[in-house]
């Protein structure tokens, strides 16, 4: 018999991927062998300097760019910089996790290699090109973020958490990989690719496609679910309450933008001519989940729930971005994710630092009077709140901008009206973190505990939120050059 | 030489000035406040005496100090003018003026903030004078609120005692109410003739066109809805005539001027007799073109002062206040001269004025010496029997009753004959009868005064009645000396002021009408003896705070009359309650609950929409799968309608 | 040769079953497996497309998807036993006090 | 012509200080405050730089605007979006307005302000630097950013140093304000979208521009045409975000919550300079950009303004909390602004340019005026007084003055501008003496609810025993309200001093609804 071909595979595309895995599964025996108990945090810091290595490997590939593995995977400027945000967004939230998971007496060695395969979940994710490996990245993501949202073990509402999302996960990882069979069977291919190609034989007839526009609904709902569009988002309140905050925070960043990263080559690639079709579908799911994402958060008092809502608002602006991803979308997502995921990432950092020990309730009140005893804390979070609502001179206000008039540009005007409109809604909830902590006394003493980890990320944060907001022109011609390979994908 | 005239309203600012920021006592207060505007006076004389040296046609004197407005097209110099018609109410202002100053020495001495009061009053007579001299109307209108402003000032002077306070603020509001209408006349002004300016002038060498010369432009025109045009000159003219009347107290807007006696008396003196309530007259007089353009509105003018003069006539009749009596009084000496100027007696009306101010004047000085000498009491029921007490003040006050009845020889006589005369001649005869009938009972009361006042015997004796000093009675003789000499202004055979205004008006000198005249004196006289007899003979049944003797009589009407028919208290109920009440429905209840109701219920809204989606949240991860199952349902079917 | 068609319509039934499972079942074992129905009729779709296209990639998708349902049950199972040792309970329901 | 950036000077030296400010001891409450005043002092001083070397310029051939002192920094290039500073007749004397009276306002804080002064006055001069940076953003995105930007430090002054319903007060301040511009957000984009795609076809690869004079020159010269649905829709959402800032007859009921819940500094400030941004926004984007709209919606909008005039002004009456009757002064004066706006003629615009620093510099006064009656006594009630005069003369008189200009007496500034507004409102074919009927009762309800104020606290017995012992202003309250009335009287006597420079740009704002009429191509000298 013939011997068997292997296909020529260019490792050096992988070496970000290759890197955090390899460094994730060694990190895994290192901590079980060598690090003693009490020392679990020589493995965070080990876990960040993988990351780093990986980012810094990453810069000579900025000029590469190719496709590897028969066209499944690819490394050009868009993954290269998702990748760099994915990096950025797991090393802070392990900084944060440093004093955290001491402080509530959950500390385990495993929690650190978890983040770094959940973030080389993500990076699959941003580079996949086909069907099955983008199934296999949400995979690696989802299943790693179960563990890691059950990770407060000893705490019910964690392992109820852990439970829901596990459920519903899987659930929608049925109807994901049930589309991608219709669609193999329309299409005969599961590469991006080859979709493509094979709309583009005849001029769409949605009549002669059902089998295949079934497929893609399929996988459409398979994302949504993913990036918690309204009505598939009924998970996130639930486990981002219920998971420990720096699990939360690591997932309202970097999930929801892998996710998007991946439903963003699907429809701006693989189905960009039925686009007549899957523009309504879109466009009724953002409407949603603007509407309802913000309206869910409006009379929260608990300030994890509210910011699980406002990740949902969120996504509805960054599904409009997506929809016109091909006139200059693809850049307002990659600012928005960049400036979202600072922003979100500080507002947990300010919640972490004023969890007390051994607590697990978040309520509103503990931001009463917190201008009073710790001025510049406030500031912080007045910062991130205003960003988050889009009040200028702040990255969110900036990150919005560029959303609504790439999406009024591409033609849908009256839906950046409707995100226009639901951020004055959202604006409320977020004023009323501020007005918690600047006009109101405090409900009970509480002592914020700012380790010197978290000290430091919320500082980057904020000075990143102020300077995208007032300066944003170089990170948007970064971001713009890294979208011009986009086209070969 | 132009600048010689701006001296005459600018020293009294000065005066202002000083009193405001300078000076702190009494003594110089006095002195340099009486003094400037003595100054400004003699200035006065030598610039009419200049200004009649120059020939009739080119009696004019314009100067412009500064572009006041150039916003785009509308341009306003900031000018003022000396022609016959304002030097005439130049020295009325002045002179009379600087006669109360003097008087207001004696009279204010020892008042807590005699300083202030001398500040206002010189301020009073800067406003007066840039009324009388002003070049536009924007300037005569600067005056026109200036004037009221110090009116508030000086009526509120005493503003411990709540009825002065409520007094003044009434006054500024009616006056303002008055001087909205005239708002909105030179509005149309402007809109219609693109200047203000009466007369041509040159303001930093471009000419801009005066109005008056172009009335007769506008005497086609018509504005207003199609089903109902109204002439434009009617409609500014009509506007010119709200304005006057709210400012010279006529009939709808007078019901300030009474209440305005609150004010020291040399205030009503100044203010409530010659001056500010003459500066509608004058403006009728200034802009008689626009009048003359449109007879509908004359007859109304003609009827406002008729009924007006009638109205206060009769009311002047029943009050026991010595001041409310005059104020009366001068309310229907001034329907008086607006009847004239409906008639188109411009100079009657003038002549009528100067006298006017010159008897009146010396009425209240008179009426403040009375109050000065019997320690401020007003209510004539504890007067009587002065004369012996006060020779002076009795002589002189005999001498301006005299002539405001129109006794012969006195000043009254002649302008309000020349009146008569110019209703007789030009036959007008139901106002002929208002007006004589109402200067029958302006005899009687005048009469009835000076017997409650001076005759019989001093009913309250908790006073000692004295003469006041020399600083009070030397305005008084002077006063009383042009009282008497004053019909020799505009004698019906000279006719001096007819000449004198003819570049301005151009009126000629109406015939004297000797039967007309001689029906008048003997009214008159016969009135005033029969007002003297019927308050002489029951002097007894006059009691302190008791009813009039005439109440047996005339009963409720009499108090109607006191009362002066109601129509303060009308409009109290009319316009003030309602107004209080809307404001106190929008203020509580319309702003509150109804807009702002709106704006909060819409938050109220989104948060009970927020209250349902986290209802939704049930907790359940079953009906999580389920609300995702209907998603899937809903995408699906979307695909098949789509693909059918 | 059975046509591709059946396959697809059995798959389909599979799937809807599967789905109903979920839905309807407290128990969370039996909600695993109801998933597994899921995944193994994708799988049934997955191999009948590639048999009728004679094409290789459709079975070998087939490894990817059973070796993911497998870590999923996996881990599944682990949390509920977890959660079993805490609340002594394995219906889904009980397991409701996050909400809001 | 890149002379010295003055502007950039003038607008960041407040921001300067603030960053000073943070370097000074949190409770060090005098030091705090006597740098933020010489902060101020120094940004007055620099401003008057520019009505000196300001010359009123003829409009520029192409119809851009014809401002002064630009400057111009590439900022967002693939956006078109620069900083880009500038100004012309319009907003020369708001800028000088904002600078004069911020030391005034901080001279007042040493009374009225005790706790945490080092806050409050950072605060205050960023709220400075964004206010004068509305003012001079020649660029839609850099308008937008600093208009929004007001709205933080305002909330924060409202709803930290506030009265005790401060934080409902502060809340509504920032959503009803925040909800009414992000319509002009978006507004905004769809210019740039409109324009960029307007001019694409001519230059392909063109990024287009949010340069406000740029988009203006497009426009008047026909290149970029508006559709008129579109254009009203443009002009309805740039025309809510300033009415509620104004705030117009509808959108007027946070006015009194904000200004009574507001310190005294903080509510001179609200209504000295932050209504004006909206009355500012009107002429600079709703009239220069949206002729063809403006013309369209002036009839209805002065039915507002007319209705908000006598509205304002019963209500004032009505009222009997001090700072709440001068709220609504202000918007039935604010009332009278928007009809001269509307009455898109010289005059009315000129007219209410000019009666915007009136208001701003009477009825700043009246709020420090019932500032300095709050901190001896600590209520703003009017039963509260009465006789007031008799124990405070000096302030008895300037407050007379103050009211008196703020209800139009003529030979104070309140009339000239009231009176050029109304001319100008009855010189426009499309209004005329049907709404100055109505308007010219504002002037007379002005006077009723101004003297009644004034009747109630300064005339009347001494009763009250507290009222016996107030002392009459000490130096500092004197030089802060004697500073406010010289420009009262003086623009009372002499307002050629401020219309004079700003008639070329009014001219050119008005040359420009004219043209509409006669095609775009042509443009009127």
């Amino acid at each position: 018999m013939d011997s068997i071909q292997i296909p020529p595979v260019d490792l050096r595309l992988l070496t970000p991927l290759l890197i955090v895995v390899s460094w994730a599964s060694l990190l895994l025996l290192i901590d079980v062998f060598v690090i003693p108990e009490g020392r679990k945090k020589l493995t965070g810091y080990l876990a960040i300097a993988g990351l780093a290595v990986a980012g810094l490997a990453g810069i000579p590939l900025w000029n590469v760019s190719g496709s590897t593995f028969a066209g499944m995977l690819v490394l050009d400027r868009y993954s290269l910089s998702l990748t760099w945000i994915f990096l950025i967004a797991g090393a802070l939230s392990i900084a944060i996790a440093l004093d955290y998971l001491p402080r509530h007496a959950i500390e385990q060695g495993e929690y650190y290699p978890l983040i770094m395969v959940a973030v080389a979940g993500m990076i699959l994710m941003a580079q996949g090109t086909d069907l099955i490996v983008l199934f296999l990245g949400i995979e690696v993501l989802s299943i790693t973020l179960y563990i890691l949202t059950g990770f407060a073990y000893p705490r019910l509402t964690s392992e109820e958490a852990a439970m829901k999302y596990l459920v519903l996960g899987a659930f929608a990882a049925g109807f994901f990989v049930y589309g991608i069979a219709l669609i193999f069977g329309a299409t005969g291919t599961t590469s991006l690719a080859g979709i493509a190609a094979y709309l583009g034989r005849q001029p769409f007839a949605p009549q002669a496609e059902t089998l295949f526009l079934a497929g893609a609904s399929l996988v459409l709902i398979g994302f949504s679910f993913k990036v918690a569009l309204v009505p598939f988002h009924m998970w996130t309140p639930d486990v981002y309450e219920g998971s420990p905050t720096p699990v939360a925070a690591f997932m309202s960043v970097g999930t929801k933008g892998a996710a998007l990263a991946a439903l963003l080559r699907f429809v701006a690639f693989a189905i960009e001519d039925a686009r007549p079709f899957w523009l309504p579908v879109l466009a009724t799911l953002a409407v949603a989940t603007m509407v309802i994402g913000n309206l869910g958060a409006l009379g929260q008092s608990n300030v994890k729930r509210m910011l699980a809502y406002s990740s949902i608002g969120h996504a509805g602006y960054i599904l409009l971005a997506i929809m016109v991803a091909v006139e200059g979308g693809a850049e307002a997502f990659l600012f928005y994710m960049l400036a979202y995921t600072l922003t979100n990432l500080g507002a947990f950092g300010v919640l972490i630092a004023l969890e007390q020990r051994g607590e697990a309730a978040w309520s509103i009140d503990d931001f009463g009077g917190l201008y009073q005893r710790r001025p510049l804390l406030a500031v912080a979070m007045a910062l991130f709140m205003f960003s988050l609502a889009g009040v200028p001179p702040t990255a969110g206000f900036m990150a919005k901008f560029f959303v609504f008039t790439t999406a009024y540009g591409g033609g849908l005007g009256w839906l950046a009206l409707v995100g226009v409109l639901t951020s004055a809604i959202a604006a409320y909830y977020y004023l009323r973190v501020v007005v918690k902590m600047f006009m109101q006394e405090p409900a009970r003493e509480l002592r914020p505990e700012l380790s010197q980890g978290l000290n430091l990320e919320i500082v980057i944060a904020g000075v990143a939120t102020l300077i995208l907001g007032l300066l944003p022109a170089p990170f948007v011609l970064l971001v713009e050059r890294s979208l011009s390979a986009l086209g070969g994908g | 030489m132009e600048w010689l005239i701006w001296l005459i309203p600018l020293l009294p600012f000065v005066g202002f000035l000083l009193n405001v920021f300078v000076i702190r006592h009494e003594r110089p207060a006095g002195l340099v406040a009486s003094g400037l505007v003595a100054a400004s006076f003699v200035v006065a004389v030598t610039a009419i005496a200049m200004l009649a040296g120059l020939p009739e046609e080119e009696r004019r004197i314009i100067s412009v100090g500064w572009e006041w407005i150039n916003a785009g097209d509308l341009r306003v110099p900031f000018g003022i003018m000396l022609d016959p018609l304002s030097a005439v109410m130049v020295l009325l202002v002045t002179g009379v003026g600087a006669l109360i100053h003097f008087y207001s020495i004696g009279y204010m001495h020892g008042d807590a903030r005699v300083v202030r009061y001398f500040a206002y009053l010189n301020l009073f007579v800067t406003m007066m004078l840039f009324l009388v001299m002003g070049n536009n109307m924007l300037i005569l209108f600067l005056g026109w609120e200036g004037v009221g402003l110090c009116s508030f000032l000086l009526i509120g002077h005493w503003f411990e005692r709540k009825s002065a306070a409520a007094a003044a603020v009434k006054a500024f509001v009616v006056n303002r109410i008055g001087d909205a209408a005239f708002i909105l006349a030179m509005l149309a002004i402007y809109a219609n003739f693109g200047t203000l300016n009466f007369y041509e002038v040159t303001v930093a060498g471009e000419v801009q066109p005066g109005f008056l010369e172009r009335v007769p432009e506008i005497i086609g025109q018509s504005f207003g809805p199609s089903w109902q045009p109204i002439a434009l000159a009617t409609g500014i003219s009509f506007l010119l005539l709200i304005g006057a009347t709210g400012k010279s107290a006529q009939f709808p807007l007078f019901v300030w001027l009474p209440d305005a006696m609150a004010g020291p008396t040399p205030v009503s003196a100044l203010i409530h007799a010659a001056t500010m309530v003459t500066g509608g007259v004058y403006m009728m007089t200034r802009t008689e073109a626009l009048f003359a353009a449109s007879p509908a509105t004359q007859t109304w003018v003609l009827w406002v002062g008729a009924l007006t003069a009638l109205i206060a006539g009769t009311a002047a009749i029943a009050q026991w206040d010595i001041k409310r009596v005059l104020a009366y009084s001068t309310v229907s000496q001034l329907g008086f001269m607006v009847a004239a100027c409906g008639m188109g007696a411009y100079v009657a009306a003038i002549f009528h004025l100067l006298t006017h101010g010159i008897f009146k004047a010396l009425l209240f000085l008179g009426s403040g010496s009375v109050i000065h000498g019997t320690h401020d009491t007003q209510d004539m029921r504890k007067m009587g029997g002065l004369r012996t007490a006060m020779p002076t003040t009795y002589w002189t006050y005999l001498v301006g009753a005299g002539a405001l009845a129109g006794i012969v020889p006195l000043a009254g006589f002649w302008s309000k004959d020349e009146i008569l005369a110019h209703a007789l001649s030009h036959n007008h005869w139901p106002q002929l009868i208002i007006l004589f009938l109402t200067s029958l009972l302006t005899a009687f009361y005048m009469g009835r005064q000076v017997a409650l006042v001076f005759f019989g015997t001093q009913r309250d004796t908790h006073y000692h009645a004295h003469e006041s000093g020399r600083v009070m009675t030397v305005p008084l003789i002077v006063l009383a000396v042009g009282a008497v000499i004053g019909g020799a202004i505009n004698l019906p055979w000279g006719h001096w002021l007819t000449d004198w205004l003819h570049p301005v008006l151009h009126e000629e000198a109406g015939s004297f009408n000797p039967v007309l005249a001689l029906i008048a004196t003997a009214g008159a006289v016969g009135m005033s003896y029969l007002g003297w007899w019927l308050y002489t003979s029951n002097a007894a049944k006059v009691k302190v705070g008791g009813k009039d003797p005439a109440y047996r009589y005339t009963g409720d009407i009499w108090d109607g009359l006191e009362e002066a028919w109601y129509v303060d208290r009308l409009y109290e109920r009319v316009i003030v309650q309602p107004f209080r009440g809307l404001g106190d429905f929008l203020a509580r209840v319309f702003d509150p609950q109804g807009i702002d109701g709106l704006v909060l219920g819409i938050g109220r809204f989104f948060g009970w929409a927020g209250a349902q989606v986290r209802e939704l949240q049930s907790g359940y991860v079953r009906t999580y799968a389920l609300v995702f199952t209907a998603g899937v349902v809903l995408v699906l079917s979307f695909m098949l309608i789509f693909t059918r | 040769m059975v046509p591709t068609s059946y396959y697809i319509l059995l798959s389909a039934a599979l799937f809807t079953i599967g789905v109903l499972g979920v839905l309807i079942r407290r128990n969370a074992i039996v909600v695993f497996m109801a998933v597994e129905l899921m995944l193994n009729a994708a799988n049934l779709a997955l191999v009948a497309y590639a048999r009728e296209r004679l094409s290789i990639d459709g079975q070998v998708l087939v490894f990817f998807v059973i070796t993911v349902a497998a870590a999923e049950v996996a881990v599944g199972l682990a949390l509920l036993v977890a959660i079993f040792r805490t609340k002594r309970t394995t219906d889904v329901d009980e397991v409701s006090t996050l909400r809001g | 012509m890149e002379s010295f950036p003055i502007l950039s000077l003038v607008l960041w030296l407040p921001t300067l200080g603030a960053l000073a400010l943070l370097a000074v001891p949190r409770d060090n409450a005098e030091l705090a405050r006597r740098i933020a005043l010489m902060v101020a002092v120094l940004t007055l001083l620099a401003s008057l730089a520019l009505p000196l070397g300001y010359a009123p310029a003829a409009a520029a051939s192409d119809g851009s605007l014809a401002l002064q002192f630009v400057e111009r920094v590439p900022w967002l290039p693939m956006l078109g979006a620069s900083y880009s500073l500038g100004i012309d007749g319009v907003s020369l004397w708001l800028v000088m307005l904002t600078t004069f009276l911020l030391p005034i306002v901080i001279l007042s804080t040493w009374d009225s302000v005790h706790k945490e002064v080092r806050n409050f006055q950072i605060l205050m001069l960023l709220l400075a630097t964004a206010m004068i940076g509305v003012f001079v953003a020649m660029d839609l995105l850099l308008f937008y950013i600093f208009w929004e930007f007001t709205l933080i430090p305002m909330t924060l002054l409202i709803g930290i140093w506030g009265g005790s319903n401060r934080v409902f007060a502060a809340r509504k301040f920032f959503l009803y304000t925040f909800s009414g511009s992000v319509l002009m957000l978006l507004a905004i984009i769809g210019l740039y979208v409109l324009n960029r795609e307007a001019l694409a076809a001519a230059q392909p690869g063109y990024p287009g521009t949010l340069d406000i004079s740029a988009i203006a020159a497009n426009l008047r010269s026909g290149v970029f045409r508006l559709d008129p649905a579109m254009e009203r829709l443009l002009f309805g959402a740039f025309f809510l975000a300033f009415a509620i800032k104004v705030p117009l007859w509808p959108f007027h009921t946070w006015l009194p919550d904000a200004h009574v819940e507001a310190p005294t500094a903080g509510s001179v400030i609200l209504a000295g300079v932050l209504l004006k941004l909206g009355s500012y926004g009107m002429i600079r984007f709703n009239l220069t950009l949206f002729p063809e709209a403006a013309r369209w919606a002036a009839p209805a909008i002065a039915v507002l303004a007319v209705i908000g005039i006598i509205y304002g002004a019963i209500v004032a009456f009505a009222q009997t909390d001090m700072k709440k009757l001068v709220a609504y002064s202000s918007v039935s004066h604010m009332g009278f602004i928007v009809l001269g706006i509307f009455a898109l003629n010289r005059a009315g615009v000129s007219g209410a340019i000019l009666q915007s620093i009136n208001h701003g510099l009477s009825t700043g006064a009246l709020f420090l005026i019932v500032g300095v009656l709050y901190e001896r006594r600590h209520t703003r009630e009017l039963a509260a007084y009465g006789g007031i005069w008799k124990v405070m003369p000096v302030y008895g008189g300037i407050t007379l003055l103050v009211a008196l200009s703020s209800a139009g007496l003529p030979g104070l500034n309140g009339f000239v501008g009231e009176y050029t507004i109304m001319q100008g409102a009855f010189l426009a074919p499309e209004l005329g003496w049907p709404f100055l009927g109505f308007a010219v009762f504002g002037v007379v309800l002005a006077a009723v609810y101004l003297l009644r104020l004034y009747q109630t606290v300064f005339m009347g017995e001494l009763d009250n025993p507290e009222n016996q012992g107030l002392q009459d202003l000490n130096r500092r309250e004197l030089v802060t309200l004697a500073a406010l009335c010289v420009p009262i009287v003086a623009l009372g006597l002499y307002p050629a001093f401020a219309l004079g420079p700003m008639q070329a740009s009014v001219a050119d704002v008005v040359n420009g609804l004219a043209n509409t009429v006669a095609g775009r191509i042509d443009l009127l000298p």
